[in-house]
Protein backbone atom coordinates (compact mmCIF):
# COMPACT_ATOMS: atom_id res chain seq x y z
CA UNK A 1 0.00 0.00 0.00
CA UNK A 2 0.96 3.13 -1.03
CA UNK A 3 0.90 5.65 2.56
CA UNK A 4 0.74 9.30 1.65
CA UNK A 5 0.57 12.48 4.35
CA UNK A 6 0.01 16.05 4.07
CA UNK A 7 0.42 18.86 6.54
CA UNK A 8 0.44 18.29 10.18
CA UNK A 9 0.85 14.75 9.64
CA UNK A 10 3.28 14.91 6.83
CA UNK A 11 5.79 17.15 9.51
CA UNK A 12 4.88 14.61 12.56
CA UNK A 13 5.34 11.89 10.76
CA UNK A 14 8.64 13.43 8.90
CA UNK A 15 7.69 11.62 5.38
CA UNK A 16 5.48 12.33 2.70
CA UNK A 17 5.51 9.24 1.48
CA UNK A 18 5.90 5.85 1.97
CA UNK A 19 5.54 2.47 0.27
CA UNK A 20 4.40 -0.20 3.26
CA UNK A 21 3.51 -4.16 2.93
CA UNK A 22 0.44 -4.28 5.57
CA UNK A 23 -0.44 -7.50 7.30
CA UNK A 24 -3.11 -9.96 6.29
CA UNK A 25 -5.01 -8.54 9.66
CA UNK A 26 -5.06 -5.15 8.67
CA UNK A 27 -8.24 -4.57 6.63
CA UNK A 28 -9.31 -1.20 7.12
CA UNK A 29 -8.15 2.21 7.70
CA UNK A 30 -8.14 2.35 10.83
CA UNK A 31 -6.26 -0.80 11.32
CA UNK A 32 -3.68 0.63 9.82
CA UNK A 33 -3.45 3.38 11.54
CA UNK A 34 -3.12 1.28 15.00
CA UNK A 35 -0.33 -1.04 12.64
CA UNK A 36 1.57 1.91 12.08
CA UNK A 37 1.29 3.44 15.63
CA UNK A 38 2.94 -0.16 16.67
CA UNK A 39 5.74 0.29 14.21
CA UNK A 40 7.23 3.62 15.48
CA UNK A 41 6.99 6.34 17.70
CA UNK A 42 6.30 9.07 14.98
CA UNK A 43 3.38 7.75 14.27
CA UNK A 44 1.80 7.84 17.99
CA UNK A 45 2.23 11.61 17.62
CA UNK A 46 0.96 12.21 14.02
CA UNK A 47 -2.12 10.15 15.13
CA UNK A 48 -2.96 11.24 18.68
CA UNK A 49 -6.10 13.02 17.75
CA UNK A 50 -8.34 10.63 15.44
CA UNK A 51 -10.59 12.85 15.16
CA UNK A 52 -8.30 15.79 13.75
CA UNK A 53 -7.47 13.27 11.41
CA UNK A 54 -9.40 12.75 7.48
CA UNK A 55 -8.55 10.12 5.48
CA UNK A 56 -8.58 9.22 1.44
CA UNK A 57 -8.11 5.78 -0.63
CA UNK A 58 -7.59 6.17 -3.88
CA UNK A 59 -8.34 9.65 -3.99
CA UNK A 60 -11.67 9.19 -2.76
CA UNK A 61 -12.49 10.97 0.78
CA UNK A 62 -13.29 7.84 2.86
CA UNK A 63 -14.21 6.99 6.67
CA UNK A 64 -11.67 5.41 9.74
CA UNK A 65 -14.11 1.99 9.53
CA UNK A 66 -13.35 1.64 5.47
CA UNK A 67 -12.17 -1.10 4.48
CA UNK A 68 -8.90 -0.94 2.39
CA UNK A 69 -9.73 -3.61 0.08
CA UNK A 70 -7.80 -3.49 -3.41
CA UNK A 71 -7.08 0.13 -2.54
CA UNK A 72 -3.57 1.17 -3.54
CA UNK A 73 -2.91 4.33 -1.52
CA UNK A 74 -4.03 5.68 1.69
CA UNK A 75 -3.80 9.55 2.51
CA UNK A 76 -3.98 10.78 5.73
CA UNK A 77 -4.32 14.33 6.70
CA UNK A 78 -5.51 17.04 8.73
CA UNK A 79 -9.44 18.37 7.91
CA UNK A 80 -8.83 20.26 4.71
CA UNK A 81 -8.79 24.06 4.90
CA UNK A 82 -8.42 25.34 1.48
CA UNK A 83 -10.65 28.25 -0.50
CA UNK B 1 -18.00 26.62 -20.64
CA UNK B 2 -15.96 24.66 -17.60
CA UNK B 3 -12.98 25.54 -16.57
CA UNK B 4 -11.45 24.36 -13.38
CA UNK B 5 -7.74 24.90 -12.10
CA UNK B 6 -5.20 24.91 -10.27
CA UNK B 7 -2.05 27.45 -10.58
CA UNK B 8 0.77 28.49 -8.71
CA UNK B 9 0.69 31.73 -10.01
CA UNK B 10 -1.37 35.21 -9.25
CA UNK B 11 -4.57 34.83 -11.54
CA UNK B 12 -6.96 37.72 -13.43
CA UNK B 13 -10.52 37.07 -11.89
CA UNK B 14 -11.93 39.41 -14.31
CA UNK B 15 -10.91 37.96 -17.38
CA UNK B 16 -12.30 34.67 -16.23
CA UNK B 17 -15.42 36.02 -14.91
CA UNK B 18 -15.94 37.92 -18.76
CA UNK B 19 -16.20 35.18 -20.18
CA UNK B 20 -18.81 33.90 -18.14
CA UNK B 21 -20.96 36.81 -19.09
CA UNK B 22 -20.79 35.66 -22.89
CA UNK B 23 -22.81 32.81 -22.26
CA UNK B 24 -26.00 34.22 -22.76
CA UNK B 25 -27.40 33.66 -19.49
CA UNK B 26 -29.27 36.04 -17.42
CA UNK B 27 -27.03 35.49 -14.47
CA UNK B 28 -23.53 35.25 -13.39
CA UNK B 29 -22.32 35.05 -9.42
CA UNK B 30 -18.64 35.10 -8.13
CA UNK B 31 -16.91 34.53 -5.00
CA UNK B 32 -13.31 35.35 -4.54
CA UNK B 33 -11.26 34.31 -1.58
CA UNK B 34 -8.50 36.49 -0.69
CA UNK B 35 -5.63 35.91 1.21
CA UNK B 36 -6.36 38.27 4.12
CA UNK B 37 -3.99 39.47 7.02
CA UNK B 38 -5.58 39.31 10.33
CA UNK B 39 -2.56 40.45 11.87
CA UNK B 40 0.73 39.24 11.92
CA UNK B 41 0.71 37.63 8.54
CA UNK B 42 2.80 37.93 5.35
CA UNK B 43 1.45 34.97 3.13
CA UNK B 44 -0.46 31.95 2.90
CA UNK B 45 1.35 28.90 1.63
CA UNK B 46 -1.19 26.21 -0.07
CA UNK B 47 -0.67 22.63 0.26
CA UNK B 48 -2.69 20.06 -2.23
CA UNK B 49 -3.20 16.46 -2.59
CA UNK B 50 -1.61 16.34 -6.44
CA UNK B 51 -3.46 13.25 -7.47
CA UNK B 52 -6.78 14.30 -5.95
CA UNK B 53 -7.10 17.89 -6.29
CA UNK B 54 -8.66 18.40 -9.57
CA UNK B 55 -10.18 15.32 -9.69
CA UNK B 56 -12.13 16.97 -6.27
CA UNK B 57 -12.86 19.99 -7.63
CA UNK B 58 -14.03 18.68 -11.31
CA UNK B 59 -16.15 16.12 -9.64
CA UNK B 60 -17.98 19.40 -7.41
CA UNK B 61 -17.89 21.24 -10.46
CA UNK B 62 -20.06 18.67 -12.11
CA UNK B 63 -22.45 18.41 -9.61
CA UNK B 64 -23.00 22.08 -9.02
CA UNK B 65 -23.39 21.80 -12.98
CA UNK B 66 -26.10 19.20 -12.99
CA UNK B 67 -28.18 19.98 -9.73
CA UNK B 68 -28.23 24.13 -11.22
CA UNK B 69 -28.05 23.75 -14.89
CA UNK B 70 -25.64 26.00 -14.72
CA UNK B 71 -24.38 27.39 -18.62
CA UNK B 72 -21.09 27.53 -17.57
CA UNK B 73 -18.69 27.51 -14.33
CA UNK B 74 -15.44 28.87 -13.34
CA UNK B 75 -13.23 27.18 -10.11
CA UNK B 76 -9.19 28.37 -9.85
CA UNK B 77 -7.61 27.78 -6.96
CA UNK B 78 -3.82 28.73 -6.49
CA UNK B 79 -1.17 26.24 -5.00
CA UNK B 80 2.01 27.18 -3.14
CA UNK B 81 2.93 30.44 -1.46
CA UNK B 82 -0.13 33.37 -2.08
CA UNK B 83 0.78 37.08 -0.78
CA UNK B 84 -1.62 38.86 1.27
CA UNK B 85 -4.01 40.43 -0.72
CA UNK B 86 -3.45 38.28 -3.61
CA UNK B 87 -6.89 35.79 -4.58
CA UNK B 88 -6.75 32.45 -3.09
CA UNK B 89 -9.55 31.10 -4.98
CA UNK B 90 -12.09 32.01 -7.73
CA UNK B 91 -15.38 30.74 -8.11
CA UNK B 92 -17.93 31.96 -11.23
CA UNK B 93 -21.22 30.65 -12.27
CA UNK B 94 -23.54 31.35 -15.32
CA UNK B 95 -27.39 30.82 -15.48
CA UNK B 96 -30.39 31.55 -16.73
CA UNK B 97 -31.44 33.02 -13.81
CA UNK B 98 -29.94 34.35 -10.75
CA UNK B 99 -31.25 31.85 -7.75
CA UNK B 100 -29.07 28.91 -9.82
CA UNK B 101 -26.00 31.16 -10.21
CA UNK B 102 -26.32 32.44 -7.08
CA UNK B 103 -26.70 29.07 -4.91
CA UNK B 104 -24.60 27.36 -7.24
CA UNK B 105 -22.00 29.94 -6.34
CA UNK B 106 -22.16 29.24 -2.68
CA UNK B 107 -22.38 25.61 -2.59
CA UNK B 108 -19.28 25.44 -5.00
CA UNK B 109 -17.26 27.85 -2.39
CA UNK B 110 -18.82 25.44 0.90
CA UNK B 111 -18.21 22.25 -0.51
CA UNK B 112 -14.53 22.38 -1.57
CA UNK B 113 -13.79 24.41 1.80
CA UNK B 114 -14.60 20.86 3.30
CA UNK B 115 -14.09 18.53 0.64
CA UNK B 116 -10.94 19.29 -1.57
CA UNK B 117 -7.60 18.78 -0.22
CA UNK B 118 -5.65 21.75 0.51
CA UNK B 119 -4.00 23.15 4.13
CA UNK B 120 -3.22 26.73 4.22
CA UNK B 121 -0.40 27.20 6.35
CA UNK B 122 0.08 30.93 7.62
CA UNK B 123 3.74 32.78 7.63
CA UNK B 124 4.23 35.73 10.22
CA UNK B 125 6.38 38.19 10.27
CA UNK B 126 8.23 36.57 13.25
CA UNK B 127 8.94 34.11 11.03
CA UNK B 128 6.49 31.57 12.40
CA UNK B 129 4.90 29.53 10.05
CA UNK B 130 1.21 27.88 11.37
CA UNK B 131 -1.35 25.45 9.78
CA UNK B 132 -4.82 27.08 10.09
CA UNK B 133 -7.09 24.94 11.67
CA UNK B 134 -10.43 23.91 9.81
CA UNK B 135 -13.57 26.07 11.18
CA UNK B 136 -16.58 23.94 12.83
CA UNK B 137 -18.54 26.33 10.74
CA UNK B 138 -17.46 24.73 7.45
CA UNK B 139 -18.83 21.72 8.16
CA UNK B 140 -22.09 23.34 9.19
CA UNK B 141 -22.65 25.08 6.14
CA UNK B 142 -21.12 22.34 3.91
CA UNK B 143 -23.88 19.94 5.64
CA UNK B 144 -26.96 22.24 4.77
CA UNK B 145 -26.07 21.06 1.49
CA UNK B 146 -26.39 17.77 1.80
CA UNK B 147 -29.80 17.14 0.47
CA UNK B 148 -31.28 18.69 -2.60
CA UNK B 149 -33.67 21.89 -1.52
CA UNK C 1 -15.97 51.76 0.11
CA UNK C 2 -19.45 52.04 -0.92
CA UNK C 3 -20.54 52.75 -4.73
CA UNK C 4 -23.89 53.27 -5.93
CA UNK C 5 -24.49 54.51 -9.16
CA UNK C 6 -26.99 54.29 -12.03
CA UNK C 7 -25.65 54.83 -15.54
CA UNK C 8 -26.79 54.97 -19.31
CA UNK C 9 -24.08 53.37 -20.68
CA UNK C 10 -22.20 50.18 -20.00
CA UNK C 11 -19.84 49.30 -16.95
CA UNK C 12 -16.73 47.90 -16.52
CA UNK C 13 -18.09 45.86 -13.92
CA UNK C 14 -14.65 43.81 -13.50
CA UNK C 15 -12.91 47.46 -12.57
CA UNK C 16 -15.56 48.34 -10.33
CA UNK C 17 -15.43 44.75 -8.62
CA UNK C 18 -11.18 44.61 -8.73
CA UNK C 19 -11.58 47.62 -6.13
CA UNK C 20 -13.43 45.65 -3.64
CA UNK C 21 -10.71 43.33 -3.48
CA UNK C 22 -8.29 45.98 -2.55
CA UNK C 23 -9.95 46.55 1.09
CA UNK C 24 -7.84 43.40 2.87
CA UNK C 25 -11.30 41.89 3.08
CA UNK C 26 -11.16 38.01 2.95
CA UNK C 27 -14.34 37.74 0.93
CA UNK C 28 -15.51 39.13 -2.54
CA UNK C 29 -19.04 38.36 -3.46
CA UNK C 30 -20.62 39.56 -7.08
CA UNK C 31 -24.00 39.08 -8.75
CA UNK C 32 -24.11 40.37 -12.72
CA UNK C 33 -27.27 40.70 -14.28
CA UNK C 34 -27.53 40.68 -17.68
CA UNK C 35 -29.94 41.65 -20.50
CA UNK C 36 -31.19 38.59 -22.21
CA UNK C 37 -32.16 37.42 -25.44
CA UNK C 38 -34.78 34.33 -24.58
CA UNK C 39 -36.13 34.33 -28.08
CA UNK C 40 -36.54 37.32 -30.26
CA UNK C 41 -35.65 40.42 -27.83
CA UNK C 42 -33.58 43.11 -28.91
CA UNK C 43 -32.80 44.88 -26.46
CA UNK C 44 -33.75 46.14 -22.89
CA UNK C 45 -34.94 49.01 -21.78
CA UNK C 46 -34.86 50.16 -18.04
CA UNK C 47 -37.88 53.07 -16.97
CA UNK C 48 -37.12 54.72 -13.68
CA UNK C 49 -38.34 57.11 -11.17
CA UNK C 50 -34.95 59.67 -10.61
CA UNK C 51 -36.41 61.36 -7.60
CA UNK C 52 -36.45 57.59 -5.54
CA UNK C 53 -34.28 55.07 -7.37
CA UNK C 54 -31.24 56.16 -5.64
CA UNK C 55 -32.26 57.12 -2.89
CA UNK C 56 -34.04 53.15 -2.44
CA UNK C 57 -30.55 51.86 -4.04
CA UNK C 58 -29.10 53.61 -1.06
CA UNK C 59 -30.99 52.53 1.40
CA UNK C 60 -30.54 48.92 0.47
CA UNK C 61 -27.14 49.22 0.33
CA UNK C 62 -26.90 50.78 3.82
CA UNK C 63 -28.94 47.85 5.31
CA UNK C 64 -26.61 45.56 3.93
CA UNK C 65 -23.98 47.23 5.05
CA UNK C 66 -24.73 47.43 8.92
CA UNK C 67 -26.27 43.70 8.72
CA UNK C 68 -23.57 41.90 7.37
CA UNK C 69 -20.83 44.58 8.42
CA UNK C 70 -19.91 44.94 5.10
CA UNK C 71 -15.79 46.46 4.16
CA UNK C 72 -17.23 47.51 0.58
CA UNK C 73 -20.31 47.55 -1.47
CA UNK C 74 -20.57 48.47 -5.01
CA UNK C 75 -24.25 48.29 -6.79
CA UNK C 76 -24.45 49.61 -10.43
CA UNK C 77 -27.75 49.54 -12.54
CA UNK C 78 -28.53 50.54 -15.70
CA UNK C 79 -31.05 53.06 -17.01
CA UNK C 80 -32.29 53.51 -20.95
CA UNK C 81 -31.73 51.12 -23.70
CA UNK C 82 -29.57 47.86 -22.82
CA UNK C 83 -28.20 45.63 -25.59
CA UNK C 84 -28.63 41.79 -25.34
CA UNK C 85 -25.40 40.68 -23.60
CA UNK C 86 -24.93 44.13 -21.93
CA UNK C 87 -25.39 44.04 -17.65
CA UNK C 88 -28.14 45.75 -16.44
CA UNK C 89 -26.63 45.56 -12.74
CA UNK C 90 -23.79 44.38 -10.96
CA UNK C 91 -24.22 44.32 -7.08
CA UNK C 92 -20.27 43.35 -5.35
CA UNK C 93 -19.71 42.89 -1.60
CA UNK C 94 -16.35 42.55 0.09
CA UNK C 95 -16.62 41.36 3.88
CA UNK C 96 -14.11 39.87 5.98
CA UNK C 97 -15.65 36.03 5.64
CA UNK C 98 -17.36 34.23 3.14
CA UNK C 99 -21.04 34.41 4.73
CA UNK C 100 -21.34 37.60 5.02
CA UNK C 101 -20.23 38.79 1.35
CA UNK C 102 -22.26 35.73 -0.28
CA UNK C 103 -25.64 36.45 1.82
CA UNK C 104 -25.36 40.15 1.80
CA UNK C 105 -24.68 39.95 -2.79
CA UNK C 106 -27.98 37.72 -2.24
CA UNK C 107 -30.10 40.32 -0.18
CA UNK C 108 -29.24 43.38 -2.47
CA UNK C 109 -30.09 41.30 -5.93
CA UNK C 110 -33.16 40.02 -4.18
CA UNK C 111 -34.58 42.96 -2.56
CA UNK C 112 -34.11 45.67 -5.52
CA UNK C 113 -36.08 43.75 -7.88
CA UNK C 114 -38.53 44.36 -5.59
CA UNK C 115 -38.02 47.50 -3.73
CA UNK C 116 -36.06 49.67 -6.68
CA UNK C 117 -38.41 51.76 -9.06
CA UNK C 118 -37.50 49.98 -12.62
CA UNK C 119 -39.18 49.17 -15.10
CA UNK C 120 -37.90 46.83 -17.92
CA UNK C 121 -39.23 46.88 -21.33
CA UNK C 122 -38.52 44.22 -23.91
CA UNK C 123 -38.21 45.56 -27.55
CA UNK C 124 -38.72 42.39 -29.49
CA UNK C 125 -37.82 41.54 -33.70
CA UNK C 126 -41.07 42.30 -34.80
CA UNK C 127 -40.67 45.68 -33.45
CA UNK C 128 -42.87 45.41 -30.63
CA UNK C 129 -42.17 46.34 -27.17
CA UNK C 130 -43.75 44.72 -23.72
CA UNK C 131 -43.35 45.48 -20.46
CA UNK C 132 -41.89 42.71 -18.56
CA UNK C 133 -44.15 41.07 -16.03
CA UNK C 134 -42.82 41.31 -12.20
CA UNK C 135 -42.71 37.43 -11.22
CA UNK C 136 -44.39 36.44 -7.81
CA UNK C 137 -41.03 34.61 -7.35
CA UNK C 138 -39.13 38.07 -6.85
CA UNK C 139 -41.51 38.43 -4.07
CA UNK C 140 -41.12 35.58 -1.75
CA UNK C 141 -37.48 36.06 -2.56
CA UNK C 142 -37.60 38.92 -0.85
CA UNK C 143 -39.54 37.86 1.75
CA UNK C 144 -37.25 34.99 2.96
CA UNK C 145 -34.77 38.55 3.65
CA UNK C 146 -37.82 39.97 5.95
CA UNK C 147 -36.79 38.80 9.47
CA UNK C 148 -33.02 39.03 9.77
CA UNK C 149 -31.73 35.25 10.46
CA UNK D 1 -50.18 66.71 -4.70
CA UNK D 2 -48.01 66.18 -7.32
CA UNK D 3 -48.64 63.07 -9.42
CA UNK D 4 -46.34 60.51 -10.81
CA UNK D 5 -46.74 57.85 -13.22
CA UNK D 6 -44.65 54.94 -14.63
CA UNK D 7 -44.76 52.18 -17.22
CA UNK D 8 -47.64 50.71 -18.58
CA UNK D 9 -49.50 53.26 -15.96
CA UNK D 10 -48.10 56.22 -17.59
CA UNK D 11 -48.83 54.89 -21.16
CA UNK D 12 -52.52 54.29 -20.15
CA UNK D 13 -53.36 57.85 -18.71
CA UNK D 14 -51.01 59.24 -21.23
CA UNK D 15 -48.85 62.05 -19.32
CA UNK D 16 -46.00 60.94 -17.09
CA UNK D 17 -46.83 63.50 -14.10
CA UNK D 18 -49.66 66.16 -13.01
CA UNK D 19 -49.99 68.45 -10.49
CA UNK D 20 -54.02 67.82 -9.00
CA UNK D 21 -55.28 69.83 -5.89
CA UNK D 22 -57.24 67.11 -4.49
CA UNK D 23 -60.48 67.48 -2.43
CA UNK D 24 -60.36 67.57 1.48
CA UNK D 25 -62.38 64.16 1.28
CA UNK D 26 -59.42 62.42 -0.23
CA UNK D 27 -57.38 61.35 2.73
CA UNK D 28 -55.47 57.97 1.68
CA UNK D 29 -53.85 56.57 -1.80
CA UNK D 30 -57.37 54.88 -2.52
CA UNK D 31 -58.95 57.50 -2.06
CA UNK D 32 -57.21 59.26 -4.37
CA UNK D 33 -57.30 56.10 -7.04
CA UNK D 34 -61.08 56.59 -6.33
CA UNK D 35 -61.43 60.05 -7.13
CA UNK D 36 -59.32 60.26 -9.96
CA UNK D 37 -61.27 57.42 -11.91
CA UNK D 38 -64.26 59.38 -11.00
CA UNK D 39 -62.54 62.34 -12.77
CA UNK D 40 -61.61 60.54 -16.24
CA UNK D 41 -62.34 57.86 -18.48
CA UNK D 42 -58.41 56.79 -18.56
CA UNK D 43 -57.54 56.73 -14.84
CA UNK D 44 -60.02 53.97 -15.08
CA UNK D 45 -58.40 51.70 -17.37
CA UNK D 46 -55.00 52.43 -15.75
CA UNK D 47 -56.45 51.55 -11.94
CA UNK D 48 -58.44 49.20 -13.54
CA UNK D 49 -56.73 45.69 -11.32
CA UNK D 50 -55.42 47.74 -8.62
CA UNK D 51 -53.14 44.26 -7.39
CA UNK D 52 -51.20 45.07 -10.53
CA UNK D 53 -50.20 48.58 -8.37
CA UNK D 54 -47.65 50.02 -6.50
CA UNK D 55 -47.30 53.73 -4.55
CA UNK D 56 -44.29 55.68 -3.13
CA UNK D 57 -45.75 59.02 -1.48
CA UNK D 58 -42.99 61.27 -1.15
CA UNK D 59 -40.28 58.73 -2.37
CA UNK D 60 -41.19 56.15 0.23
CA UNK D 61 -43.20 52.51 -1.19
CA UNK D 62 -46.97 52.97 0.79
CA UNK D 63 -49.33 50.28 0.44
CA UNK D 64 -52.84 51.35 -0.72
CA UNK D 65 -54.26 52.39 2.62
CA UNK D 66 -51.89 54.71 3.55
CA UNK D 67 -52.88 58.31 4.43
CA UNK D 68 -51.64 61.05 2.44
CA UNK D 69 -51.37 63.36 5.02
CA UNK D 70 -48.61 66.50 4.25
CA UNK D 71 -47.07 64.81 1.60
CA UNK D 72 -45.95 66.29 -1.61
CA UNK D 73 -45.77 63.63 -4.25
CA UNK D 74 -47.78 60.19 -4.73
CA UNK D 75 -46.40 58.08 -7.87
CA UNK D 76 -48.45 55.21 -9.09
CA UNK D 77 -47.20 52.58 -10.84
CA UNK D 78 -46.97 48.61 -11.98
CA UNK D 79 -44.87 46.32 -9.82
CA UNK D 80 -40.90 47.00 -10.64
CA UNK D 81 -38.85 45.07 -12.33
CA UNK D 82 -35.77 46.24 -12.03
CA UNK D 83 -32.52 44.47 -11.67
Amino acid sequence: MRLVYFARVREAIGVGGEDRALPETVLTVADCLDWLVGENANYAAAFADRDKLRFALDQQMVREGTALEGATELAIFPPVTGG
Amino acid sequence: MIRVELTDTAFDGAAALARLALLRGGAVASFTGIARDDGGVTAIELEHYPAMTKASLDALVKEAVTRWSLLGCILIHRVGVVAIGEAIVLVGTAASHRAEALEACAYLIDRLKTDAPFWKKEHRIDGSALWVEAKASDDLRAGKWANPD
